[in-house]
């Protein structure tokens, strides 16, 4: 057993989905015995994205919607950091659905957590990309008219190469998936279902739980096309488990000046490299 | 002092004729200055660029040619007005029109050598003898000019314009031999390389592009990481975040990009992660021209941003400034832990100048500068007297880093307190403080006893330094100018002491609202007198700043 | 006039209770104001509302208390120092310590009625009746405060607060019932569907969202599309393509989703497409304090985007502004062709306030201007002495509608032409004279021999003119104020009448820098002499203005 | 036959495979009799995005990557307009990625035509999210690290209804899924696989004539998993055609203000609306 993660009073509301995430995360850090020291918590904006401010680890709060470029290069600058994004839905696949998908494709070592409660819960219930089309909220006040996106489907054909569902009323199914993400090598997302007790009355606790179910033990997460229609599968049932994993080079082991050498921050300044630079100017 | 311009359609191979001959100019001694005008598209238009060259300093482009090379026709209907009496024209044979040149079979002897695309190399070999420059470096200046497939061709080609022309001017000699002969852009980045930087993120935007294609291609020498980002919202997130960890990290774009980058500078601000942002002005707004010049940034980028927090921004002037200055911004971003701002522009950029290698004695530091570990418990926002908080890197010791874009207090955690909140602006804002200790005055040109005083900042300078002198030889000593590098916060000193003597005080600058003329009232109430402002998207000449100083009667 | 305050945490429902008093209140006849301090958080924490009300027009909150109403203990130790001599506080039974108070067994009594979340109903009753407030109108209140399921046990909640307490105070009368009671936010919603809004795109941030949740609301009643986009880029980005396509459209957001509209704000500009643009300050920078007050973006938004463009900022400065101005922005728009900002804060938008009904016939218009077919062929940058080019909807007609965020020529190609770039840049630039002769002057209170003269722009509004009346009272008329409206262009003609005439100008502003000052500096080259800076998150009142101003000696 | 569209003189390089996607477009427009001055060519910047200026309608060219958003709003504005998009795989992909997958979830009925030449055309020659791993570009020196997209299947990915791919070298094809995108109610996407003589050296001409084939005529375009299996095949052979299209309601159909009315442009104010708002606040 590692050091542990301490807690610290949380603003979240009672019953929140956000309670158990946190538990199932500090329990997978420790058992995975990871330093906390050497963990780094980032987030956006949001609710679930308050997470790092209630663990004992290196934290970076930064804007709204741009957790991944910043997770991604602070990895890439010190590769023995264990690098996990806790960020909302909204956070991942509104304001930020662009990085989401590029990060992916650029496939950097970390961990991208999101709690999906289908809502923007921090700015008190607005849809978010994930709520379901006729869901009414404060700011859809005829119901949600957009299609909703399912993030499993959508980061399998982004080419992600670990791609999970959990849920936070779940938690040894959840400590599992993070777990597994955590260690994988590469960009992985588990998209979390977690209920909002004060701004989503649709998708509660008792609503995932009476839908989820374990993919089956003999679904071949190798198998990309079968991952994608296993993926599309959300509505009535809900599978959770590892929908795809692909073990493919994740970004530092391609790139020539991470790959071989000592991690980015170690690395030594040469003088002699701007000396040589300059003589091919005259 | 010579200079021609070289004009053709995009596509035709400018570039590799104008490469050709700087660098052979160069080598025989001469300084050289060279300017491009192209237009936004890949193929056809008209683009030219002017080589001024010579055995003394140069500052300035000039649109008084000696020679014009003409890759088309249209070349010449253009520019053949600003051709001095004695001026040449070099061009194909083919050509139609009435007007003298010298007339070499470039296309055909291109075809006959088997590719059609030397026929400017013909022309640089004409040019070469034309003003009496000898061989002695030529292979080196091919091998760094074309693809090692195309050397022998480009060699005979050379070869033949050489021979088939006839010297003209003599050569003046000159000292700059071991020089070297880069732009803005590559300046920067080598300023940037020799501040130890780590990181690059960026999103391709013109004039700006070259910064991150020098450093691909030079990634791996230097150690960079260099990587092109989605947009640029991600290259500036991603180069704070790298910031953060620990290595020294940069973005650069346009005004464009800068524009979508304005949220993150107060992520660096109030987070307090050293972050350095170059803009590489070009007119707007919006798209603009995306290949022309302009320098119309300067009130945005000192207030881009909700909110308030400390920042800094540095102008370069010329292609020392391009490499010290920069090198300067990484060590001023990590020493307050704020974002500097780097204004360069199209002009400065693209712009190719003779500039005697870097001295690296110079350079501040080349890593981010971190506290010592002299805490039990590491703090990482403690409220201090000059606004700085220990510093740490994450991950290299038994301590956490936090940060945070939500107002925070000591030690990083959310905060709502009026309280914090007031302690916490003070701190940040304390830091400023420090940074006007150390701000670099404006340069003064011209004679101290000046009645007309110049302002200007940026990319002006060289333009401005030739027009003083034109203009003090003319009018015996009545001009002089501040040139500002250092621009946000606005150093005053110099200003203060030479407006108060100066009759009239004239902006000088490439935007059509006088915006630091605005910026000077605002931060000392003086008030320029008169304003020189282009805003065409084509930078000012010494010439042209001479030339209507005197038209409006200021030698008088 | 009286003053109370209703505290609690997150969650505990403290917005019915005010909703139930402030309603109340105004439909016995007084005027009622009542400001928000609520925390970013939706559970815990600590949040509470000041409602004052009386007889006359109120301006601005106070911080002394006639009665705090405490859903939980907290209240009381935060807030007991700032209750007057006479207050009262009144809360559970069953709290803890040791002060006068009028206690009822509100959290017993509301289990007992079977609804637990009615204990502040209860202390709504118990206030009406200390206050000698009538039921005649409580059904309507009760009905527009609780959802029918509940309308029955707050009724009843309600009558045994009533019965539980005694009056105090007496009813004093009003003539404010047929008013409206409304916050800013509202006002600027119902402003903008005044001016014909049609298309409304927004993505969600605090303080701004009321705005989007009430017109998606009303969306069908008012013939609005509110749309809820994935980002603010996109937000403007819809915004733009609406207008253009012949919709009055407008997007608004806090000063974090600003800074991602930026670049639109140019293409607003150069292509010449009509947007309104609110910007719900709060403190930043960054993420900053996300429910809390703040005028930091003054300058930020005047100079917002790379490039020259003209552009028309408006700060709200009550909520009369927040409907009529928010009106005249989609006019000045359109007429201009221009983006106009417009800016409140969190104190104005989640201010309630009475108000008289709005005045239609005051709205300028409320479709956009479009040109007559005059034209064989349509021109659409034409090049025209005020700098407006005529304006078409495209699709209504045998003509082509073009847009363009590239430099282009009068029918809107892509241009290079350095003449024409010239042009454009000078007819759009041209649009600011029309523009400069239609601004508001600042609205001046106070004496017009005043010897010390107050500078506000926006929210301050209100607390200053609430300081004037006080300030002059004591020192018999030594005191005036300018409040700025429009903002930028800056308009400056009462401004130098009065300067010239004060003897101290001491600018008030909710910021950290004073922009107010170096924005006034910059244009005009008045100095001011002092200035009351807040930047804790919480709006500066009356009371504290004056007294700040007579500590400081300003009275004598 | 309609009115035609006429041309223009352009600023692309000759042997540029967007001339082709013009003509077919012209093509398709005045085959489908379309009045020109009831099409909005809507764009972003880049050399693709220059199409909206060859072509004799109304043109909004608006900022680099945010083409999609202008469009939507403006087809919202105005239902009769016929919205078209044409843009490059930079300008949708990269810098508009996010409001890609938007556009998507809210199926506003437009069009959006994809000039994709694996590479940044106008910037001169740097990687696009569509260029292939290991590509090596002025930017990409060591050869493209990232994971290429696959727009198609990130498209049906994400809900779209109408996804095709179609190659500029075959203008009848693309002629003819050009007029089936515009006659499609909804979002609806043509890749255009384009060969930029100029920047992209691998991905020629001739690189793409080896390689399209057609979608089979048997291929089940509304079967969803089909669609992602075929979608997936993009190497050696390149299929084109309709991939996935979908009959779904539309934005208009579904929204209240916009469904039973006229066109949003043409609805009129009526002050008693704010009469009556007013009211709720005594
Ligand atoms: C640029 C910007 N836009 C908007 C916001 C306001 N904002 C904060 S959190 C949030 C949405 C939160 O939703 P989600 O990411 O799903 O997190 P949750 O609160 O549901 O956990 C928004 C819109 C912001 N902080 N910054
Ligand atoms: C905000 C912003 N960033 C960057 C640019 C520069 N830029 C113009 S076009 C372009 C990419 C063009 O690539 P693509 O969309 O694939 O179009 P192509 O030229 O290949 O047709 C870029 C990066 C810009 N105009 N605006
Ligand atoms: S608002 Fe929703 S997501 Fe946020 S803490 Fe409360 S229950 Fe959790
Ligand atoms: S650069 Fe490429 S895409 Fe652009 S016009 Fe030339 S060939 Fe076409
Ligand atoms: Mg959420
Ligand atoms: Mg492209």
């Amino acid at each position: 057993m590692g050091k542990s993660f301490s807690t610290y009073e949380t603003a979240w509301c009672p019953g929140c989905g956000n309670f158990s995430i946190l538990r199932c995360l500090k329990t997978a850090l420790e058992e995975l015995n990871i330093d906390p020291a050497k963990v780094l918590m980032a987030a956006g904006i949001g609710q679930a994205a308050k997470t790092p401010q209630y663990i004992s680890a290196n934290t970076f709060c930064g804007l709204h919607g741009r957790s991944l470029p910043a997770a991604t290069a602070a990895k890439i600058a010190n590769e023995n950091l264990t690098v996990i994004v806790n960020t909302g839905d909204g956070d991942s696949y509104g304001e930020g659905g662009n990085h989401f998908i590029h990060a992916i494709r650029r496939n950097v070592n970390i961990t991208h957590f999101v709690h999906d409660n289908q809502i923007y819960g921090l700015t008190k219930g607005q849809s978010s990309p994930t709520t379901a089309e006729g869901h009414v909220t404060n700011a859809q006040a005829d119901g949600n008219l957009n299609y909703p996106l399912n993030p499993v489907l959508l980061a399998i054909a982004a080419g992600a190469g670990f791609v999970a569902r959990s849920f936070s009323g779940d938690t040894k199914h959840l400590t599992e998936m993070m777990k597994a993400a955590i260690s994988y090598k590469g960009y992985a997302l588990v998209d979390i279902l977690q209920p909002c007790v004060s701004f989503n009355k649709i998708n509660t606790f008792s609503y995932y739980k009476e839908r989820v179910y374990y993919l089956e033990t003999d679904h071949d997460y190798t198998d990309k096309a079968a991952a994608m229609i296993r993926a599309m599968e959300f509505g009535d049932r809900i599978p959770i488990g590892i929908f795809y994993r692909e073990e493919k080079p994740d970004y530092h082991t391609k790139h020539k000046v991470l790959a071989s050498k000592m991690p980015l921050v170690d690395q030594k300044y040469d003088p002699m490299i701007v000396q040589n630079l300059m003589n091919e100017f005259v | 002092m010579y200079n021609i311009l070289i004009g053709g359609a995009a596509g035709q191979g400018i570039d590799t004729t104008v490469s050709i001959l700087e660098k052979a100019f160069k080598k025989s001694g001469y300084f050289v200055y060279t300017v491009k005008d192209f237009m936004s598209r890949v193929r056809g238009g008209h683009n030219f660029m002017l080589i001024r060259f010579g055995n003394e300093e140069i500052t300035s482009h000039s649109n008084k040619l000696d020679g014009i090379i003409a890759l088309n026709e249209e070349t010449i209907r253009l520019h053949q007005s600003k051709l001095k009496k004695d001026g040449f024209i070099l061009c194909d044979s083919n050509f139609k029109g009435d007007f003298e040149a010298i007339r070499i079979p470039m296309e055909e002897k291109a075809k006959e050598f088997g590719n059609p695309r030397v026929s400017g190399t013909i022309a640089a070999g004409a040019v070469l003898k034309i003003f009496g420059v000898d061989f002695n470096h030529l292979e080196n200046v091919l091998d760094t000019s074309v693809k090692k497939a195309y050397f022998q061709v480009n060699m005979q080609a050379v070869h033949y314009g050489y021979e088939a022309t006839d010297n003209i001017y003599p050569h003046m000699g000159g000292k700059y031999k071991d020089f070297m002969l880069i732009n803005g852009n590559q300046a920067l980045a080598l300023g940037a390389i020799a501040a130890g930087l780590k990181f690059y993120s960026a999103y391709p935007m013109s004039p700006a592009t070259p910064i991150m294609e020098y450093l691909s291609r030079h990634s791996t020498a230097a150690g960079v990481v260099m990587e092109q980002a989605e947009d640029e919202i991600a290259a500036i997130n991603m180069a704070i975040g790298a910031s953060y960890a620990g290595v020294r990290a940069m973005t650069a774009t346009s005004g464009g990009g800068f524009s979508l980058m304005v949220e993150a500078l107060g992520l660096s601000g109030i987070a307090e992660i050293p972050v350095v942002v170059a803009d590489v002005q070009r007119p707007g707004p919006a798209t603009g021209l995306p290949t022309r010049t302009e320098q119309s940034d300067l009130k945005f980028v000192i207030s881009a941003s909700h909110g308030e927090f400390p920042r800094m921004v540095i102008a370069l002037r010329n292609h020392e400034d391009a490499f010290y200055q920069t090198a300067r911004a990484f060590h001023l971003a990590d020493k307050y832990q704020i974002p500097v701002i780097i204004l360069s522009d199209q002009y400065l950029g693209d712009t190719t100048s003779t500039v005697k290698k870097y001295d690296l004695s110079e350079i501040p530091s080349n890593a981010p500068l971190v506290s010592a570990a002299d805490e039990t418990k590491y703090i990482r926002y403690r409220i201090t007297e000059n606004g700085i908080s220990p510093r740490r890197i994450p991950g290299k010791g038994d301590y956490f880093v936090t940060a945070d874009s939500d107002e925070h207090d000591e030690y990083g955690f959310i905060t709502e307190s009026a309280d914090v909140r007031v302690k916490m602006v003070d701190k940040r804002m304390r830091k400023l403080e420090g940074l006007m200790e150390e701000l670099i005055e404006p340069e003064f040109l011209g004679d101290e006893d000046c009645t007309t005083l110049l302002l200007g900042w940026g990319s002006t300078y060289g333009p401005i330094r030739e027009a003083i002198t034109t203009l003090n030889d003319i009018s015996g000593g009545k001009f002089g100018a501040l040139v500002f590098g250092d621009i946000y916060p606005l150093p005053v000193k110099a200003l203060t002491k030479y407006a108060k003597k100066a009759k009239n005080i004239i902006n000088i600058e490439q935007n059509a609202t006088g915006q630091l003329a605005s910026l000077i009232r605002e931060v000392t109430g003086i008030k320029c007198t008169g304003s020189i402002l282009k805003y065409d998207g084509r930078q000012i000449s010494g010439e042209e700043i001479a030339d209507r100083l005197i038209k409006e009667g200021y030698n008088g």
